[in-house]
């Protein structure tokens, strides 16, 4: 899912990088109105950030190959809008101590898995909708609904990306036929992500309720 | 047969000094050994090595009369870690002391019963529906120390148990462990005192090998061993000794 | 798996020394530059450049093999494709595979940019102590947050990789089985738990933070007034990168 | 004008029963003063209201006849916590000691001055380029330490110190408090081996309350008190009055 280097235009590259700063600074400006000392935030996105970094080196095995967690949904859920620049960092370290990803493809990677984490968090603040009764099927289900978008839309992004942008020779069927065929072997991590967030999501709400409801 | 069996245990990282550089012991079931050394002699290398964590550069290991595969899962070996924290992953105790008899597919009735058993053994009834991150650290040790007990191991590895027990729990743990009459032990720490109260035989071990390996109170005594090893002769063994010196002359203090 | 991630040591080499903002800049515009070759005759300026840059880093060549060999296998991947199913003009056929001019023109190409980026940009991360980079990154407009961000997730990863470590060690020895997908379950019970704890370790970390000033004042970013030869690399690095970038507009 | 003066300083959280209830103590600028009792008897967090961290929902408190505020910065009390992980947070030793000085907006050179001077003064200079979590438990400890003192803070809190270091270290640490004339100390630990070596005072600690308060032989050879709040006299005092004991016939031993 992650867009390496030397595969996209500079157009896109940069065009990455614009978007990606602008949602930072919308991200950042959401921070300062929401906390009156909005560094003292700073600790805890970053211990929770390293955490994601760890959990998405695990691998866990789909034959004939084995996937690893992108957590984009997982991140959104917990930490709201401080999500966009955790990944920001995390997709940096993970191409400087990595090469996972790309240095030059950073902003168009934060924007594949960014944006999306973004929208999961909107997804799961529909959870205040249930009642107390149905608290906490509603919060693993959304848990699971907003890692699959999450990961389907990031995934989605990331193929039309690579398709379009790489061989200009390709034609338009073996183009949808690519697309399709990344998208469809994007459906069992899809499904992990979502089991796993949901299963977090779960474990939070029965320990620690509040890490799913402060934005610190 | 014997319960640990290591014989010339190598072990390191390549380029660097070995942490472990020949150490060959052997534990006799129902042993209690205590395993002493300042920081970085190898004690949870040792252990790692012991567990199948970690694949010895060179020596045999047999534990139980069976080689140690690396990665290889072995219930009769039981290690509470010093981290304990890193132990307790269930959102409760309860779960956290089922998780290992559930790994190793007994009916839900046989895991039920193994829990009761364990948790009314170590007193923890009163934490069963409690969340192990919110424990004291004496607390989170002992469900650690449980959640071990439950996969009913016959090995039975403590590192560092008494750090950041305060003096109830540290005596709760030298009681529970001396009613422990069937495990063999294996025990590092740097509370000599509890070492000496809690092992039959200790192992000092400096620089990746056995420098001593006697009885915990000869061992112990011997200041110029120990303090050539980062040691000090526990105050109780100071102590011993004008006690053993006293007697004679008891009455003329009263 | 993060000890050998862990960055090589900085070495005491030209480029080590190199003042940190102008390294940034100067690397990052080549890096760039690289990004849009796409002309067949610039890859080997580029591919040479890359050389020349990482012979000055005087790292070891095993350290950049190292380092390509887990990217590369979306190379090998785009290798088995691009030239096998992508454009009209067949070089060579062996039966039903057809090696095919366009796909492979476009492979050699991205084969040479990523080769060409990732050489420029370890040189830049070797050669270049995290928090300085980041100071440095911060005295050119990172936003202060951000910069903070990088510098506690970096230093705190390393614990995590230890405590996760642990934790799945502990997890395997009470039976757990993490090859399968069926420890899903247990791999989230433990970033769960991970998590909490390190919620409860962020407030300790802030209050021994506070404790010692931090938010007290803004600290001030150390700063080297740039030699004569800092600015020399950073022109040079500008110099080549336009050529780079404008030889397709000369050209034509 | 007293280092430390709290009057009747009540902390708890809404709903549980206090963590202090009503402690009332003064401490003396210069005053090495250990803080004894059981885990969860209130020392970290009588800790956390002299260093200004939380809030006491009552009672008074100044420190250099100074009211603390909570959230504000006292850079003349330095603390080094118990888990010193949570302390180290820059990528380097040279940057996390200079992390201190730098926020009180000193100079660079000053700043490299007081890391320096702080440095060669603790005996970390091999460690600056290292990083803290390559370190042993007992070097992270010493930066810590390190970092704190770079502060030149006059009230210097310590949190169980001696926890996880091996002897080495811990003689070492000693030895530096003992050269540490101007600081005032609070030190609160397990180790009362430790208390009894570096302070002149101890505070008994428990159920939120000071239970006793005196000269540190005197208050733990006291084992009626001890074990009525979960704690040992030491071996070292129970040797010692064997020592006190024994002069009359140490002929006869020969």
């Amino acid at each position: 899912m992650h867009v390496p280097d030397g595969i996209v235009p500079v157009s896109v590259a940069a065009g990455g990088f614009a978007a990606a700063g602008g949602v930072t600074w919308l991200s950042l400006r959401k921070i300062e109105r929401a906390h009156t000392v909005p560094r003292n935030g700073v600790p805890k996105a970053s211990l929770l950030t390293a955490v994601f970094f760890m959990a998405s080196l695990i691998h866990f095995p789909v034959p004939p190959t084995s996937v690893h967690l992108v957590l984009s949904g997982l991140m959104g859920v917990v930490l709201g809008w401080y999500a966009f620049p955790a990944i920001l960092v995390g997709l940096f370290l993970q191409a400087v101590m990595f090469q996972h990803g790309g240095l030059t493809t950073l902003g168009v990677n934060a924007c594949i898995i960014g944006i999306p984490a973004l929208l999961a968090h909107r997804v799961f603040t529909l959870r205040t909708r249930f009642g107390a009764r149905r608290r906490a099927a509603g919060t693993a289900a959304l848990g699971f609904v907003a890692a699959f978008v999450a990961v389907a839309l990031g995934a989605a992004a990331a193929s039309l990306l690579i398709v379009t942008t790489v061989p200009a020779h390709l034609d338009a069927v073996v183009e949808r036929t690519a697309v399709t065929a990344l998208l469809f072997a994007h459906v069992p991590l899809g499904v992990i992500e979502g089991m796993f967030t949901a299963i977090v999501v779960l474990f939070l709400l029965r320990v620690q309720p509040g890490l799913l409801e402060e934005r610190f | 047969m014997r319960a640990v069996h290591a014989s010339n245990l190598t072990f390191g990282y390549p380029g660097g000094t070995p942490v472990l550089d020949g150490v060959t012991v052997g534990l006799d079931p129902g042993e209690r050994v205590g395993i002493i050394g300042p920081n970085g002699a190898g004690k949870t290398t040792l252990f790692m090595l012991v567990c199948g964590v970690a694949e010895p550069m060179s020596g045999g290991l047999e534990v139980f009369g069976q080689r140690v595969e690396t990665g290889a899962f072995r219930p009769e070996i039981g290690m509470v870690f010093h981290h304990t924290n890193d132990q307790l992953i269930c959102p409760t105790v309860r779960e956290d002391i089922a998780f290992g008899p559930q790994n190793i597919a007994l009916s839900r009735q046989e895991v039920e019963e193994r829990v009761d058993a364990t948790v009314s053994a170590t007193g923890i009834v009163h934490l069963l529906d409690r969340a192990p991150h919110e424990l004291s650290s004496g607390e989170q040790r002992l469900v650690a120390l449980t959640g071990v007990l439950a996969m009913m191991p016959r090995l039975l590895i403590l590192d560092e148990p008494t750090s950041d027990l305060d003096l109830r729990y540290r005596r709760r743990l030298i009681q529970m462990l001396a009613e422990m009459k069937e495990h063999t032990l294996m025990i590092a720490s740097h509370d000599l005192e509890f070492v000496l109260e809690t092992c039959d035989r200790v192992l000092l071990l400096d620089r990746g090998r056995v420098q001593a390996d006697g009885v915990p109170a000869d061992v112990m005594s011997d200041s110029g061993l120990m303090e050539a090893h980062g040691l000090e002769v526990p105050h109780s063994l100071m102590a011993q000794w004008h006690r053993h010196s006293a007697p004679a002359h008891a009455d003329s203090d009263g | 798996m993060l000890a050998r991630a862990t960055l090589a040591a900085p070495t005491a080499t030209s480029l080590a020394r190199w003042e940190v903002r102008l390294k940034l800049i100067g690397l990052l515009c080549l890096v760039f530059a690289f990004a849009g070759v796409n002309d067949v005759r610039l890859l080997p300026v580029m591919l040479a450049t890359a050389f020349v840059v990482y012979r000055l880093s005087s790292l070891p060549f095993r350290y950049l093999i190292s380092r390509l060999k887990v990217p590369g296998i979306f190379l090998v991947a785009l290798a088995v494709v691009l030239p096998l199913f992508s454009g009209e003009t067949v070089i060579a056929q062996f039966g039903p595979v057809a090696l095919r001019l366009e796909g492979t023109v476009s492979f050699v190409s991205i084969a040479a940019r990523f080769v060409s980026i990732i050489t420029v940009a370890t040189v830049l991360f070797a050669t270049t102590p995290m928090p300085t980079l980041v100071r440095a990154m911060n005295s050119l407009g990172l936003p202060p947050l951000l910069g903070d961000m990088l510098l506690f997730t970096y230093r705190y990863i390393f614990q995590l990789a230890e405590d996760l470590s642990r934790a799945r060690t502990a997890a395997r020895l009470r039976g757990a089985d993490l090859g399968s997908v069926r420890s899903v379950k247990t791999t989230a019970y433990i970033i769960g738990s991970l998590l909490i704890r390190s919620n409860w370790q962020a407030e300790r970390v802030l209050a021994a933070m506070t404790l010692r000033g931090y938010g007290a004042s803004r600290a001030r970013s150390p700063r080297h007034a740039p030699q004569a030869w800092d600015v020399a690399g950073l022109v040079a690095c500008v110099a080549l990168a336009a050529v780079l970038a404008l030889f397709p507009v000369l050209v034509l």
